[in-house]
């Protein structure tokens, strides 16, 4: 199967990825239009409930929390693969995540401000946010430090401040070589300004690789911790269908999930867009299928682990609850969440479909459906079926303002990454050149001890 | 209280300014910012009114006729709340929600602003002398008997005034009229005890047997009976808890609180007391021996099958009676709304005759000693002969004040038609209601938190009282009056000389009052103002050891007949009960949104009408909660959603009444159906009272679907199986131990 | 300064509710609710609205589950499967049972609801961001959020209507939770006045809450819990009901208990301050 | 005695590390291999620090600095917070509770790691830093380059040894 050839030159890597910043494909412009017309909707939706009040989403009570929340956790767990790529494979030294972990980071940095949005959008006063953060005043009114929303807020904060970081740092020796490669207009001068001034000298190179190393160290703990709290928000309160231990785990599984099915969805993308068949490779596409099978499979087993608590648990709140999402109002989405969630992933456990571009575009969008529907049933039938049972409520369903924004999510984040790539090279040109060159190192040491035919293309 | 130094009317004055200024100012309905008005500054408020500081009067509420005092709340010249007054023997300081509603009876947004003449038809507003001179110059040339006055149930100043008006005027035709009032029960009392309305003492009973008395909800005088009822329940003085039985085909909310709820084939309530009279004989009470031989016939098993009470139940319940002394048994709407209804409510009195509470938990009320002042009740015979009148022609000029019989009057009856007949239709309204809109004239009133008046309850609790009614607060609307000064005026035009000294009403009242000022309990008290003052700030006038009506008890079970349980009719097989919901009644309050926003207390509806079915019933039918149903009759049909309800005969189903107006305004018109419009019009064979609930009916689905609108949840008030509302047994608890 | 006055009274800062080392002094205020008096005739509730500027939603938002009513009649059921309800419904007045160590205090990301002194769980509107999590966490569902601005809706308050509006209460605008304060603003009238007469507000009917003073069958009983003398404590105390315990000792006697006296959710160890006294029926009949 | 640049571009590490061994071994007077000389590189290549010298890192000192300088402060500065308001009492919860201060600490114990880290970045390599007199766009692209500082009399020196290396390009500063 074909790789990213080994003798391919580097000036040649750094024309094709330049290449990406001047002419992709129509379909680009296609996606972005369609993309921002999106984000109108959703604006137009947000204006007129902002006016209104939230009632205009059709919320009641009990249905206190709607869409918004289960998109929130969407995006926020959308964001956990770029980190998984970027961060752990970094430190596994997997030299196949170099060519697209770029672009993962970036899907990273923009789920997160996505998901940001949501918890705006949410609030029944937006116009009073600010109340939510910790800013000295005489009235020595702060925050309450006890709420899982205000570790949200940090903890997305960190991790959002952080991975924006991590990506420019990582993306400074490949600003420098846009700098050099274009000569003129505004993207040279944003260039030569993002690029600090690099020249790739040995000191500069030291200190980057130890600072992109303990980044990225940094990083891992504080995903698995982002998602944790998110679960915290449902684990550490009282209602049945949420205060339950194995969330945490669950969670993070689930994030990771959703976002390897996501980074499936953007390579396809990408590699047409931007005719990077080059690089981002089918062995490549392999790779990441077989670890979001066997993140699925991790996820399922948790899920399941959640279904026979609520069921051999003797709780009888969670029993009823589980029974009603199984066959009440909700059936229909839960069932529909297990099959996209634990069954469709099965396909790719055969070898023909890891490489299958229009099998695996289908099946990731299949998977983020399956995991935006667990999101959803995770919120909404514990409103439905709570404690108490005069408050049970069947028959409320969002409006199509709650549907717009949330259409709308996905045109603001497809656009932000769009114009992501186009502006910034979404393949990383240094690491792709160290990625063949040590490979090429690699070939040659197996030529000259005579074993190339023992490794064959083992080294991937 | 603080306000006995003053004249209360400047003191009105100074509140009615403040008022606007703080409406303006605390609420913000824009008058001020659109510069219609100019706020005026508290730099010159008097010392009455402190903003902030709230004082409290003394009235009493009209949003019934049980005539319970209450407490308004009153700040910068606004009425808040209306609270209970302690003093009153009536209410002992609570209200029911509906009396809570009052102030929204007030400040309705769709009360009338101004008199309204007819021209063709749209209404034009007038000027009051203009409305006056047009009602003068109607009455010429018309005879006494040309002219009829319909009112509701009234007492106090305003009756004698009306008296006195009706006499100028030479005419005998007031017609007093109540939709929904007791009046079979009334007359039966009245034969069985001398007296219309004795005194019930739920709390010194042991048990309370009633059959069909919504004594909870909206039967004669619910908040004092809630009162006793608490007593009754508690075991007050080391007794053991009070045992409720109630017998009805349709749960009303004292059915929903008692211990046995008895569903009895609708009409069979005095088959089943005359059954258990039987059993009672049997168990060795000792009866007349033409009481013995009235129930001879009616042994357990021919009422068990004619009722539908099991023979067991029967027993038990008469072996209760005997072992728990002494008992109530109370006749109620439910009694007495068929054809037999005065049988009925009869052999049920003769119930308590036979178990000997009469002089015990059944007394004579004591009586005011004004009788020109005591409540005139109203009855459906009243509407029925003044519907025949006008049917006649025989009215050339109608007065109405209070009820609102278009609404109210069975369709069949065809009053809005008959009403035509007659030239000139006044009505004293606060609302443009079905019957205000048929007028010719409609005169704005004042609500009863802007009027002055006197009130003597029908229903006398403690001792007897005489109920002040004041102002709370200065008249929103310049136009309106009290219709004590409009009849001062209107009698003025035929005996000016008379009523010259009193330049209003309140002038009139406080008259009245300082001529009986000893009779009113103030001869100790030289000085009137002060009286009057001190009167005013009681709002109740009570006359320690007034005599008590004469008590003339008849056991007598003779004349006592009452007809083989009606058969199933095969065209229209239901029974429909117009039930009477506690808050709305007859469709006078429906425009107040806090009694469309409380949920019915059975079925948890809210803002509109709905189809009381049995559960079983429904499945044999096919209908299920929501499907609309037309309800058809004799006299016409109408469309309702049905709600599933387990507390209702099979035989029978209900539609609560109050709602369905196409008038009175934002809040009422439109919600709902009125099942007045489709009663059969059937009249008690003795006291020719119409019998509300001998219409029958037939039910079919038209396919339609609706969601209820209501409070219950999806499992429609089931615990599953959680601790929520948990039940005990006497035999396991004793309550007269509790604090 | 804060890092001083932490040092300072560190202590007092790891005290916790109910079963801490402070006492609620000198007022801790709860209630009692005798089901077999409660006849559900709903006039608590309007008293509610009254007192309380609690908007009418009308019909169309009330059938979209958004009605207001701080305190709500629920009507239950005896399923026992026989064809008519014999024994009659069950009634149970569900308002928010200010629990000591409230769910819903817990989350509020901006502390908008706390725990007062004198034992309230108290909302403060002008705090609120309308995230919703109180609601969300609570088990009784007592919580009623303001989905629109109903000050501004058509014929919720119209033209004189909004005449009716109580000075001493906030009228809530779009995007705050609200719920029932135990008549708050009477409360802190009654204790002011006590202050300024040095003394402790008494329990003869000086201070009620609206649905106590309305209730005809004075179901209600509302007083200060920590007065030996108030009619609250001597029911509580008689049913032998404690604040502090999420399980009561008499429930765990054999066969039992013949004492009515329980609260709602009592394992989920809020700690209510509502206690319920179980509703009676007759075993004769 | 003014000093001047040359920088030399070559194919792959293999001849760049020749070169710098060598200039390295035979001490040329008035040049100074540790001080004068940087390697410019396309990728990062741990084998340049080898053939080069040992020359230090120190952002790991910033992160350990950042991370639990910014976390033990804001613990401090959250329980302080929390100590100074007394009407947010917590029904069941004391004011102070360590749980969550804990995971909040958790967070700013990363943050500050993190900001701190970079900021370490940028003061060790100098960044944003002016651009040395002599660059090539090659360097970026697939050559090694080696900028040298010497006296005018060593450059010459240094000039050939760069040639007997092949490079492919020797850029000179213009003399002054």
């Amino acid at each position: 199967m074909k790789d990213i050839r080994e003798d391919i030159a580097w000036a040649q890597i750094n024309t094709d990825v330049l290449k990406s910043l001047e002419n992709p494909r129509k379909l680009y412009w296609v996606i972005l239009f369609i993309a921002i017309a999106l984000v109108g909707v959703a604006v137009g939706c947000e204006i007129y409930q902002y006016n209104m009040g939230l009632g205009v989403g059709n919320f009641d009570n009990p249905h206190m929390w709607g869409l918004y929340i289960a998109s929130f956790i969407f995006w926020i767990g959308m964001s956990h693969s770029g980190t998984l790529l970027s961060a752990i494979l970094h430190l596994m030294h997997a030299d196949w995540r170099k060519p697209i972990y770029r672009f993962a980071e970036a899907m990273t940095t923009f789920s997160l401000m996505t998901a940001g949005l949501f918890v705006a959008v949410h609030l029944g006063r937006i116009w009073q946010i600010y109340f939510a953060l910790p800013y000295p005043n005489m009235r020595q009114v702060w925050p309450n430090f006890q709420s899982p929303l205000l570790w949200d807020a940090m903890a997305i904060f960190t991790y959002l401040s952080s991975s924006i970081l991590f990506l420019y740092i990582g993306m400074i020796p490949d600003l420098a070589i846009c700098r050099d490669n274009i000569h003129s207009g505004w993207r040279k001068r944003l260039y030569t300004v993002l690029s600090l001034g690099w020249e790739g000298t040995d000191r500069q190179w030291r200190n980057f690789r130890m600072t992109y190393l303990t980044i990225a160290c940094f990083l891992i703990p504080l995903a698995v911790s982002v998602h944790s709290i998110v679960s915290g928000d449902f684990a550490s309160s009282q209602q049945p269908g949420w205060h339950i231990t194995s969330f945490p785990p669950y969670f993070v599984a689930g994030a990771l999930y959703s976002g390897c099915a996501a980074i499936i969805t953007l390579f396809i993308i990408l590699r047409y867009v931007f005719k990077f068949e080059e690089y981002m490779t089918k062995s490549i596409l392999k790779k990441v299928a077989r670890l979001t099978f066997a993140i699925a499979m991790i996820w399922t087993y948790l899920v399941w682990i959640e279904y026979s608590m609520a069921w051999f648990g003797h709780n009888p709140h969670d029993k009823h609850l589980l029974i009603e999402k199984a066959t009440g109002t909700y059936a229909p989405f839960w069932w529909m969440m297990n099959f996209c969630a634990s069954v469709v992933p099965l396909t790719l456990a055969f070898k023909r479909f890891q490489t299958n571009i229009p099998v695996l575009l289908a099946v990731s969008l299949l998977l983020n459906l399956g995991m935006f529907l667990e999101r959803w049933m995770i919120v909404a039938p514990t409103f439905a079926d709570g404690y108490y049972p005069w408050t049970w409520d069947h028959n409320q369903w969002p409006s199509l303002v709650q549907w717009g924004i949330v259409l709308g999510s996905f045109g603001w984040f497809t656009m932000l990454f769009m114009i992501f790539c186009k502006v910034f090279p979404s393949v990383s040109m240094y690491e792709v050149k160290e990625m063949v060159y040590h490979r090429s190192l690699a070939t040659k040491k197996l030529q000259a001890t005579g074993e190339l035919a023992a490794a064959g293309k083992g080294a991937h | 209280m603080m306000n006995s130094e003053f004249d209360r009317r400047d003191f009105l004055k100074v509140l009615g300014w403040g008022g606007t200024a703080v409406a303006l100012t605390g609420c913000g309905n824009g008058m001020v910012e659109s510069g219609k008005e100019t706020v005026v500054s508290y730099v010159e408020a008097t010392d009455y009114m402190i903003p902030s500081v709230s004082v409290y009067f003394n009235s009493t509420c009209a949003q019934c006729d049980a005539g319970c005092s209450i407490t308004g709340r009153i700040r910068e010249g606004r009425v808040l709340k209306l609270e209970g007054n302690p003093k009153s023997a009536i209410n002992r300081g609570k209200t029911c929600g509906l009396g809570q509603a009052g102030v929204q009876n007030h400040y309705n947004p769709d009360r009338i602003r101004a008199p309204l003449l007819r021209t063709g038809n749209t209404g034009e507003a007038i000027t009051w002398e203009k409305a006056y001179a047009l009602i003068d110059e109607k009455l010429k040339g018309v005879s006494g008997n040309q002219v009829a006055f319909l009112t509701g149930g009234m007492s106090g100043h305003t009756k004698v005034l009306l008296g006195n008006y009706m006499d100028s005027l030479g005419s005998k035709n007031h017609f007093v009229y109540e939709a929904i009032g007791p009046a079979v029960v009334r007359a039966a009392n009245m034969k069985s005890y001398g007296v219309e309305m004795p005194r019930f003492n739920i709390d010194k009973a042991r048990v309370v047997l009633s059959f069909g008395a919504d004594f909870l909800g909206a039967w004669v005088s619910p908040v004092n009976f809630s009162q006793q009822y608490a007593q009754f329940r508690k075991g007050a003085d080391g007794h053991q808890r009070g045992v409720l039985v109630q017998v009805e085909s349709k749960m009303t909310i004292t059915g929903a609180n008692a211990d046995r709820w008895l569903v009895v084939r609708p009409g069979t309530e005095g088959i089943l007391a005359l059954g258990i009279i039987n059993v009672l004989n049997k168990l060795g009470v000792k009866v007349s021996g033409d009481i013995a031989a009235a129930v001879k016939a009616y042994d357990k098993d021919r009422v068990s099958k004619d009722t539908g009470v099991s023979a067991e139940q029967i027993n038990k319940l008469a072996t209760l009676l005997t072992e728990r002394t002494p008992s109530l048994v109370l006749a109620g709407t439910a009694a007495e709304g068929y054809a037999h209804g005065s049988q009925n409510a009869a052999a049920i009195n003769l119930l308590n005759h036979v178990l000997g509470n009469v002089g015990k938990t059944v007394e004579a009320a004591e009586v005011v000693p004004f009788p020109q002042m005591a409540p005139v009740t109203g009855n459906t015979v009243a509407l029925q002969t003044l519907n025949d009148g006008l049917a006649a022609g025989k009215y050339k000029v109608l007065f109405s004040y209070g009820p609102n019989p278009v609404f109210t009057a069975p369709g069949a009856m065809k009053f809005k038609d008959n009403m035509a007949k007659a030239d000139f239709k006044v009505v004293f309204a606060q609302y443009l209601d079905e019957t205000a809109l048929q007028a010719d004239l409609v005169l704005p009133l004042d609500s009863p938190l802007e009027d002055w008046g006197t009130q003597v309850p029908e229903y006398m609790a403690g001792g007897a009282q005489i109920n002040i009614q004041q102002p709370l607060m200065e008249k929103l609307h310049a136009e309106t009056r009290g219709m004590g000064d409009i009849l001062l005026t209107l009698i003025k035009q035929r005996r000016a000389a008379e009523y010259k000294p009193f330049d209003d009403y309140y002038g009139y009242l406080r008259a009245a009052v300082l001529q009986n000022k000893a009779a009113l309990g103030g001869a100790h008290q030289p000085d009137n103002d002060i009286f009057w003052n001190e009167t005013l700030s009681k709002g109740i006038i009570k006359f320690d050891g007034a005599k008590q009506a004469s008590f003339s008890v008849n056991a007598g079970a003779t004349g006592l007949n009452l007809p083989e349980p009606a058969e199933i009719d095969a065209q229209y097989p239901f029974h429909l009960i117009p039930h009477v919901n506690a808050n709305l009644r007859d469709g006078r309050n429906t425009n107040q949104p806090w009694l469309q926003e409380s949920p019915d207390p059975l079925t948890t509806i809210v803002w509109d009408s709905w189809i009381e079915i049995h559960p079983k019933k429904a499945a044999e039918l096919g209908i299920q909660e929501g499907d609309i149903v037309e309800v058809t009759g004799k006299n016409g049909s109408l469309k309702v959603q049905a709600y599933l309800f387990p507390g209702i005969h099979p035989d029978a189903v209900s539609i609560p009444l109050g709602r369905g107006h196409d008038a009175m305004g934002r809040y009422a018109k439109g919600y709902g159906v009125n099942p007045f419009q489709i009663l059969d019009v059937v009249y008690d064979k003795q006291t020719g009272e119409l019998a509300l609930h001998e219409t029958r009916v037939k039910i079919s689905k038209t396919g339609e679907r609706v969601i209820v609108v209501k409070d219950e949840g999806p499992v429609g008030g089931n615990q599953e199986g959680q601790k929520i509302v948990p039940e005990m047994f006497t035999d396991k608890v004793n309550l007269s131990k509790e604090i | 300064m804060s890092i001083t006055t932490l040092f300072d009274n560190y202590s007092e800062f790891r005290h916790r509710h109910p079963d801490g080392d402070v006492p609620h002094n000198p007022y801790k205020w709860a209630m009692a609710i005798d089901l077999d008096a409660c006849s559900g005739c709903n006039a608590c509730s309007v008293a509610c609205y009254a007192e309380n500027n609690l908007p009418v939603v009308g019909k169309e938002k009330f059938a979209h589950g958004q009605v207001m009513h701080w305190m709500r009649i629920e009507r239950y059921w005896d399923h026992d499967g026989s064809e008519f309800p014999e024994r009659g419904a069950r009634y149970l007045p569900m308002l928010c049972q200010q629990c000591e160590a409230a769910p819903c205090e817990t989350v509020c990301p901006v502390g908008a609801t706390n725990h007062t002194p004198d034992g309230l769980n108290s909302q403060i509107y002008n705090r609120c961001i309308g995230s919703r999590y109180c609601s969300s966490n609570c088990p009784y569902k007592v919580r009623y959020f303001n989905w629109y601005d109903y000050p501004t809706t058509d014929n919720v308050w119209p033209a004189e209507m909004n005449m009716q509006l109580n000075p001493d209460v906030t009228v809530r605008g779009k995007g705050v939770m609200e719920k029932c304060t135990f008549c708050i603003q009477r409360i802190r009238g009654a204790e002011s006045d006590a202050k300024t007469q040095g003394r402790l507000v008494r329990d003869d009917g000086e201070l009620q809450t609206a649905c106590q003073q309305a209730c005809p069958t004075s179901a209600i009983s509302f007083g200060n819990l920590v007065d030996p003398e108030s009619r609250v404590h001597k029911q509580w105390r008689a049913q032998q009901v404690d604040l502090d315990k999420h399980e009561q000792v008499k429930d765990q006697a054999e066969g039992g208990t013949d004492l009515r006296g329980y609260r709602i959710y009592e394992w989920l160890a809020p700690y209510p301050s509502i206690m319920y006294l179980e509703r009676v029926r007759e075993s004769e009949i | 005695m003014s000093k001047r640049h040359l920088l030399a571009l070559f194919t792959d590490f293999d001849a760049a590390e020749k070169v710098v061994t060598e200039l390295r071994n035979l001490g040329i007077n008035g040049f100074n291999a540790d001080k004068d000389m940087i390697v410019k590189s396309p990728i990062e290549h741990p084998e340049v620090e080898e053939f080069l010298g040992d020359r230090p890192v120190r952002v790991q000192w910033f992160t350990l600095f950042g991370a639990v300088g910014m976390g033990a402060l804001m613990f401090l500065l959250i329980a302080a917070a929390q100590g100074s308001f007394f009407a947010q009492m917590k029904g069941g919860k004391p004011i102070v509770p360590f749980p969550p201060d804990f995971v909040l600490t958790y967070e700013l114990f990363i943050l500050g790691g993190v900001y701190i880290t970079v900021l370490g970045f940028l003061i060790c390599a100098g960044l944003p830093a002016r651009r040395s007199p002599l660059y090539s766009a090659k360097v970026s692209e697939d050559q090694i380059g080696i900028l040298v500082k010497s006296e005018e009399s060593a450059s010459g020196t240094l000039k050939s040894i760069f040639t007997k290396h092949q490079a492919l390009e020797i850029q000179e500063e213009a003399g002054k």
